[in-house]
């Protein structure tokens, strides 16, 4: 699924091109206008205070919530509107800034849910456990495990997801968006209630994924990841773009500090 | 791995004992069986289903201290919980009051006799559970009941095949005669079949003069078989239906049907329905100021109808067996004995106001069996004989005599028009 | 006032508190800063009574209190103003005070309580305006400041403050922060979580800052704001030179 | 792989164990009561495995899959007697169609959520039923429909109790071995993954609402095939066990049992059934006279009981004490404290975030 | 007797009917609203109302006082339900807590046969049986009673929600539960009060309707069928909503007994819920997370 995506990217290079996004939930305006795009390679973070708008955005691409207005394209076509489920198959899955493990299943079960738009078997195959799905199911196993050792989570495969401590969860959840074989992967606030050591493991990871030829879009808090492994930095306040550009130019904008440490009082 | 298949075996043997238990306890007077000693209890369960009919000695209890003879272990079910509880419960009593009366004096042949009632919650699958235990566990020489026609339908294979004779308490003429008109051998029942009441009633309102007719029925079996019966017989004696409705029996508003009858502005009502849904549509029409005659069927033969339906109950007139009314008759009558009787011992027993039909059903299928009983002695095949010869047995429902072609036994002197007139019942004009 | 001692919390398995102590003497704002996920909240759920902590102790004058549910704790004077505001969107501003001195109806005379709330109209006039009208329509910073009028309505000795500035535009920031300095000088106390550190530390008398459930540093509030850290955990590292 | 803990090699151990146990328990049971009880177990363990997929998997309500156990012996009933069609080939298109209805059905009611999918189940149901009651021409109305033939096969007829048992429980088994097998492949993952979390599992690439129904069909025709089986087994039926009642009284077997597994949709069905029959026979012994009413009160008092101290069910209650007890016994074995592997090395996000930072 | 009557008939029936079933719906919400559990044992309260009401004025108690008393017996008995068998069960799930209720219902029902039989017992109407003709309909005296009470229980309940401090806590507790415990509210108080205020509503619809409907001991089940789809209808967590809902329920099963086929009425009446439920997919009022809870 990787490599035909090379064909459709477009001209300007940029696999997932979101234009003038708005998002109103009643009255109160979530996304307001906002256009961003990530190209083939790139690591783009999207930041902003608290209610910024974020975790909306990721909602509109993924089709978790429809647009108000605006339009989403992705390798050349245009998925708003789509299911999320259409638009996981085409190439971009995700994981969740309030955890959402499956924790009523094993941790290498919940990666397996991740292969499901990868695989066929269907419901008589597999009450009937015929061949071919019992075949599929290996298969579908063994990337689940190799997308596991990616993010170190092997050991843990047969155990219950809900007995995860908080870090590997998160990870967990990257696993399993993996295992869509995404061409972007959306990771919201992944380094939420990491450690140290574990954010510093995040970035290897982010980069990792990042060379197998998955772009990234992120969400994160976490400043020192997010200038750390960033190409480029979106900042949104109250649904709004206010700056865009690389971490060294973000980390120098004002409007930027005044966003997140306050205004000068004086 | 080891834990794993532990936790496996357990689960089976968890299994296992919840199935033995109820082998145990069902069987054994033991309320629950030892776990630790699943096999025991196992064996303590009754020998297989082909035991022979007659009571065996081993299995029976020795708690009747009055006779000297074995019981005689009839089965019985009533609903007594459940929609038909209202006839169940009745039944129930009737049963009860009847085995100590028996057995104070003196029981049948010198035997006690043991009625084992079952409660079929007024549902089939339960009923034919019911039944099965009744036969294979308490090993009865026949089956009371049960209350109502689906239950009675539901388990008339399981007697046919076990050939235990079945007299059942419950109205619909489907219950003893077969779809292609064969008759059930096994089957009896007691209550008068709405043919017999349908036939009453359109002879009382032909003579009476009412031909436009608004039909209200409740929507079960007991108002569609009611119904059935009406729509074969009305044309025939000329009357014409000119409204036809029906509520469930949980109904508590049928002023909408009332209204549409009411258009349709019929000469009669009829009502087709046991209370508390026959006791609100008496109410209904009388609030509507319906001024036609209203006619409800034998279901309303209990004192719970006069007393929920109030004022509006005056002045209704209904088919039932004679039991309501009895008092009026003449002394002429072959019923008129036994039907006090029974009004004077249930009342004395449950109270004042309790008497119904169905316990009348009750008492009659007790009494047909109990009497069959005396001339054919603990053998289901004669006790089945016995019962198809009996001939001109006096119940409360009628006068009784079965016939291979008949397993009703009654004729329209068992059915006579009653109304209700300041709280009690009279025979209509 | 309030003694925090080695509290631990857990969420299920996930420990979000490891040994956390920190104190609030009387008559003081002291304010928790540190990044989103640190365990601000969940101190101050902990402290409340909405979370029960695992192992430590939570005193407030003298008592503990630390097995004991919010509902009674409340009664003890320590109100919590929760993140998000989370007023009642469906009643009136009125009765959200109301509910606000809920436990005090039946012990303390009505007027008493109806005095406390035209004080709490007169610090926040334009909830006088809006009296009537469904909390739920109000805006976020009115929202913010009903939060924080219910919150005072139980006559706390003690305000445990969430965040008050969340999703606020900066002018309503500076009024929010003016009102919890306000707050103080009339006698209460008050503990408060801010993301906005410039602004809680300029109110504060103390600070602390914790990181991935640890207190990592402590100090008066000229000093944490004067400290290179505080700025990283916000913007990460590199950022300090920038002022 | 299963969820609650007991995984393949126990399912597969479980499921020998029962074939032995229910293959040779008519040895110790061949009273015609006790097997006929065993085979409503069977039936009821067909209603509810299928509930209990949708249930407990798939995570959507149903209040009225009665319906669908009526539609199968309905159909069945009217293809034999009406249509003198061969009573395996009814059962057969009995299925069929009420696998069309529960699709037709399916796609309008999963657009609704929670209580209104509970109403619109309900509703279902009451519909059918009436349906059964007031079609009397083809359904024989409230007085039912007589003279549904026996099952028979090459000359063999199922006349006893006997044969109508493992003829019951073969099928039975054969379900819960579909459904294991579902459960644990790629379309049981995914129905999980619905009640896990049905945002995260449509940005899988799951199509929640294609599995929601599919299952639903699968539901329906295992209860279509059990109400076939109880047509031809009564060989009478009337629209009384087909209502509201019943559905109510699956979704208690479910639940009872256990949502959170298959085996414990079959020990819900069990216990409801057999419990009811053993206090018909102890109560008396207790209460002398005493008949259905004492009984009925007892039963919702245990139910009751049963709920307040086994809240996830008998299945996952009991492995749930039965892991908690060997979990005891090996930390008495190993010094090690448990929660030191756990010691998590991160702290939740604050407070209850939503999908929505809005 | 005119077309334009018996639509008028079918109507005042409807109200009638429809008031029954807003009753019991606002016996559900008041219950869900606070605890998020669908009480299947609501009808059971309304029979234990009705049942109880007229033993004691079979037992020569007057009928105002029978009322009153059988409204406290059973709002005692809501209270002791929820302290019973719903607080026990901690850390249950909302559907482990429903089939609780399902087994209070078979238990109660149970002993509602022990004490009472299966024979139905009634009420004298309140002021008299004498029907008032209404443009060619014929209105019943009771009918204004139950029209009647569903009109102070809902306005009883708006004053009792608006103007009262315990009221307004009940409300707060139902809209968030955290929130209200910072406030002092304790959620168990509240619980135990909502069982007791829905128990002794459904009384009051009983004893109400006895003298209409008869009652007995199984009258639940059904009116708690139609009450539970009135509450969904209307959306389960509004008041005004609970009632709009029964009288819908009411009108379309009296209209579709009347115009179209009185063996049908029930279903038409669900075929035309679905339709508003599909077109409203949050019921008529439902404002808040409809979707959310019991089942």
């Amino acid at each position: 699924m990787l490599d035909d995506s090379t064909s459709a990217v477009m001209t300007n290079g940029s696999l997932l091109d979101a234009r003038n996004l708005r998002k109103s939930f009643g009255g109160v305006v979530a996304v307001d206008g906002f256009s961003f795009t990530v190209k083939r390679g790139q690591i783009v973070a999207i930041i902003g205070p608290n209610g910024a708008g974020k975790t909306t955005a990721f909602n509109l691409v993924t089709g978790v919530h429809p647009l108000t207005s605006g339009e989403i394209h992705f390798c050349g076509q245009r998925i708003d509107g789509l299911k999320p489920y259409e638009i996981a198959e085409r190439g971009i899955s995700r994981t969740f800034q309030n955890l959402q493990i499956f924790g009523n299943m094993t941790v290498a079960e919940n990666v397996m849910v991740g292969r499901h738009p990868r695989s066929k078997a269907g419901i008589l195959s597999a009450a009937l456990s015929l061949p071919n799905a019992r075949a599929e199911e290996k298969r579908i196993f063994e990337v689940a495990m190799q997308n596991l050792k990616v993010v170190g989570l092997a050991h843990r495969a047969m155990d219950a997801a809900s007995s995860l401590p908080f870090g590997s969860q998160r990870l967990l959840e990257i696993a399993r968006a993996l295992a869509v074989e995404p061409k972007v992967l959306l990771l919201d606030e992944p380094a939420a209630g990491l450690a140290g050591q574990e954010t510093k493991d995040l970035a290897q990871l982010i980069y990792r994924i990042r060379d197998s030829g998955t772009s990234i879009l992120l969400v994160e808090h976490d400043m020192e990841l997010v200038m750390g492994v960033a190409d480029w930095v979106f900042v949104l306040d109250y649904g709004k773009l206010i700056a865009a550009g690389t971490p060294s130019q973000i980390q120098s904008d004002k409007k930027v500090i005044a966003a997140y440490l306050g205004e000068e009082m004086d | 791995m080891r834990n794993r298949i532990w936790f496996a075996t357990s689960l089976a043997v968890v299994l296992a004992l919840l199935i033995l238990a109820l082998g145990g306890c069902a069987g054994a007077p033991a309320p629950t069986p030892t776990p630790s000693k699943p096999v025991a209890t196992a064996a303590a369960t009754p020998a297989p289903a082909k035991a022979s009919p007659v009571a065996s000695p081993a299995a029976s209890s020795k708690t009747e201290p009055a006779a000297s003879k074995e019981p005689y272990k009839i089965g019985a079910l009533a609903a007594v919980t459940g929609p038909g509880s209202s006839l169940g419960i009745p039944e129930r009593n009737t049963y009860q009051m009847l085995e100590e009366q028996v057995n104070k004096s003196g029981g049948i042949n010198g035997h006690p006799v043991q009625v084992v009632i079952r409660d079929t919650e007024s549902d089939e699958t339960k009923a034919v559970l019911a039944t099965k235990k009744l036969i294979e566990e308490d090993k009865v020489l026949a089956i009371l009941g049960p209350s109502l026609s689906g239950e009675s339908l539901a388990i008339a294979d399981t007697v046919t095949k076990a050939e235990v004779p079945l007299i059942s308490a419950a109205a619909s003429i489907m219950i003893v005669v077969n779809k292609d008109g064969s008759i059930p051998k096994w089957v009896f029942k007691t209550p008068q079949s709405d043919a017999l009441i349908v036939k009453t009633l359109v002879d009382h309102l032909k003579t009476k003069g009412y031909n436009k007719i608004g039909w209200l029925s409740v929507s079960n079996a007991y108002g569609d078989s009611g119904t059935t019966e009406f729509q074969k017989l009305a044309p025939s004696a000329g009357l014409n239906i000119v409204a036809k409705e029906t509520f469930a029996a949980t109904d508590t508003d049928m002023t909408a049907q009332l209204t549409r009858v009411k258009g349709a502005n019929p000469d009669a009502i009829v009502v087709w329905s046991i209370p508390p849904s026959a006791a609100i549509v008496s109410k209904n029409a009388a609030q509507l100021g319906i001024k036609q005659p209203v006619f409800q069927s034998h279901g309303i033969g209990n004192k719970a109808f006069m007393s929920v339906a109030g004022p509006a109950a005056n002045g209704v007139v209904f088919p039932a067996g004679k039991l309501l009314v009895a008092d009026a008759l003449p002394d002429s009558d072959a019923q008129k004995k036994v039907l006090l009787q029974y009004t004077k011992d249930y009342t004395a027993k449950f109270g004042a106001d309790t008497l119904s039909t169905f316990g009348g059903h009750a008492w009659d299928c007790f009494w047909v069996v109990a009497d069959a009983l005396k001339k054919s002695g603990p053998d289901r095949a004669k006790l089945r004989d016995a019962i198809e010869n009996t001939k001109d047995f006096v119940g409360i429902t009628g006068v009784f005599s079965f016939s291979a072609k008949d397993h009703n036994g009654l004729d329209n002197r068992a059915v006579t028009m009653v109304e209700i007139k300041d709280g009690k019942w009279v025979p209509a004009k | 006032m309030l003694e925090v001692v080695g509290v631990s919390t857990y969420y299920g398995q996930i420990q979000a508190l490891k040994g956390v102590s920190l104190s609030v003497n009387d008559g003081e704002i002291v304010t928790l800063i540190g990044a989103n996920g640190a365990g601000k909240t969940t101190l101050l759920n902990t402290i409340c009574g909405v979370l029960a902590a695992r192992r430590g102790d939570v005193v407030f004058d003298g008592q503990h209190v630390t097995k004991l549910p919010a509902e009674r704790i409340v009664r003890l004077g320590i109100s919590h103003v929760p993140e998000r505001r989370q007023v009642f969107g469906e009643m009136s501003v009125k009765d959200n005070l109301i509910l606000g001195a809920y436990h005090r109806y039946g012990k303390e005379k009505r007027a008493v309580i109806d005095r406390d709330l035209e004080t709490i109209f007169e610090l926040f006039p334009i909830l006088k305006q809006r009296e009537k009208q469904a909390a739920g329509t109000l805006s976020g910073g009115q929202q913010q400041m009903l939060a924080v009028g219910r919150g005072l309505m139980s006559r706390p000795r003690l305000l445990l403050l969430d965040e008050p500035s969340l999703g606020l535009a900066p002018m309503l920031v500076r009024e929010i922060i003016r009102i919890v300095g306000e707050l103080r000088d009339r006698g209460t106390t008050v503990l408060l979580i801010e993301q906005n550190a410039r602004a809680a530390l300029r109110i504060a008398d103390r600070g602390y800052l914790i990181e991935t459930g640890r207190i990592v540093l402590e100090g008066t509030a000229a000093e944490l704001i004067a400290n290179p850290i505080v700025q990283s955990a916000y913007l990460g590292k590199g950022y300090h030179h920038v002022s | 792989m299963e969820r609650n803990g007991i995984g393949k090699y126990e399912n597969y151990i479980t499921l020998g164990a029962l074939i032995v146990v229910m293959g040779s328990l008519p040895l110790l049971l061949s009273n015609s009561y006790h097997l006929s009880i065993m085979a409503f177990i069977g039936i009821n363990t067909m209603l509810a495995v299928g509930l209990c997929l949708l249930m407990g998997y798939a995570g959507q309500v149903s209040l009225g899959h009665a319906a669908f156990y009526g539609i199968g012996a309905y159909t069945s009933g009217i293809l034999t007697t009406t249509f003198k069609m061969n009573p395996w080939l009814a059962i057969g298109v009995a299925a069929v169609f009420t696998g069309v209805v529960a699709y037709v059905i399916g796609v309008p009611m999963f657009r609704l959520k929670g209580n209104n999918l509970a109403m619109g189940t309900l509703g279902f149901g009451i519909i059918v039923y009436i349906i059964f009651v007031e079609m009397r021409d083809w359904t024989g109305g409230p007085s039912g429909l007589t003279g549904i033939p026996s099952l028979s096969i090459f000359g063999f007829t199922f006349d006893n109790d006997l044969k109508y048992y493992y003829l019951i429980w073969a099928i039975a088994l054969l379900f819960l071995v579909l459904s294991l097998n579902i459960v644990n492949s790629r379309v049981g993952r995914a129905l999980r993954s619905i009640h896990g979390s049905e945002i995260a599992a449509e940005t899988l690439g799951v199509n929640t609402n294609k599995y929601k129904i599919q299952i639903l069909v699968v539901a329906a025709m295992y209860a279509s095939v059990a109400g076939s089986l109880y047509a031809h087994y009564l060989t009478f039926i009337n629209p009384q066990p087909f209502s509201f009642k019943l559905s109510i009284e699956i979704v208690v077997m479910v639940v009872i049992g256990g949502l959170s597994s298959v085996w414990g949709a079959l020990l819900g069905a069990a216990t409801t059934t057999v419990l009811s029959e053993v206090l018909r026979g102890v109560i008396p012994q207790f209460l002398k006279g005493a008949t259905g009413e004492y009984e009925i009160v007892v039963f919702g008092i245990i139910l009751m009981v049963v709920m307040i101290f086994l809240p996830e069910g008998l299945f996952s209650g009991s492995v749930r004490i039965v892991k908690s007890w060997r979990r005891e016994k090996e930390s008495k074995q190993r010094t090690v404290d448990e929660t030191a592997i756990v010691e998590p090395s991160s702290v939740v996000a604050e407070g209850h975030l939503a999908v929505e930072d809005k | 007797m005119e077309f334009y009557q018996q639509v008028l008939q079918y109507l005042v029936t409807g109200v009638t009917l429809g008031s029954i079933y807003a009753i019991i719906a606002l016996g559900f919400i008041t219950i869900y609203n606070v605890t998020g559990i669908v009480n299947f044992a609501q009808g059971e309260f309304v029979m234990l109302g009705a049942l109880i009401a007229i033993s004691l004025y079979k037992n020569q108690v007057p009928i105002v006082v029978a009322f009153v008393g059988s409204v406290m017996v059973t709002t005692l008995i809501g209270a002791a339900l929820q302290r019973i068998a719903i607080r026990p069960a901690k850390g249950a799930s909302t559907l482990t807590l429903i089939i609780i209720t399902i087994g209070a219902s078979i238990t109660i029902r149970g002993l509602g046969l022990i004490t009472w039989g299966p024979d139905p017992y009634s009420l004298p109407a309140f002021s008299g049986d004498q029907p008032i003709a209404f443009g060619g309909a014929a209105i019943i005296p009771q009918s204004f009673w139950v029209f009647g009470a569903t009109i102070v229980v809902l306005g009883g309940l708006y004053a009792f929600f608006e103007w009262t401090l315990l009221g307004k806590a009940v409300r707060a507790c139902a809209i968030n539960v955290s929130a209200a415990r910072l406030m002092g509210i304790s959620p168990s108080s509240m619980a135990l009060f909502s069982f007791a205020l829905s128990a002794g509503l459904g009384a009051i619809g009983g004893v109400v309707m006895a003298p209409m409907t008869l009652a007995t001991y199984d009258m639940g089940s059904m009116l708690a069928l139609k009450g539970f789809v009135a509450a969904i209808v209307g959306g389960f967590t509004s008041t005004p909503g609970a009632v709009v809902g029964g009288f819908l329920i009411g009108i379309l099963e009296s209209m579709g007994a009347g115009l179209i086929s009185s063996g049908y009425k029930d279903a038409i009446a669900f075929v035309v819920l679905f339709l508003v439920l599909f077109l409203k997919p949050n019921g008529l009022f439902g404002g808040r997370d409809t979707g959310r809870g019991g089942l």
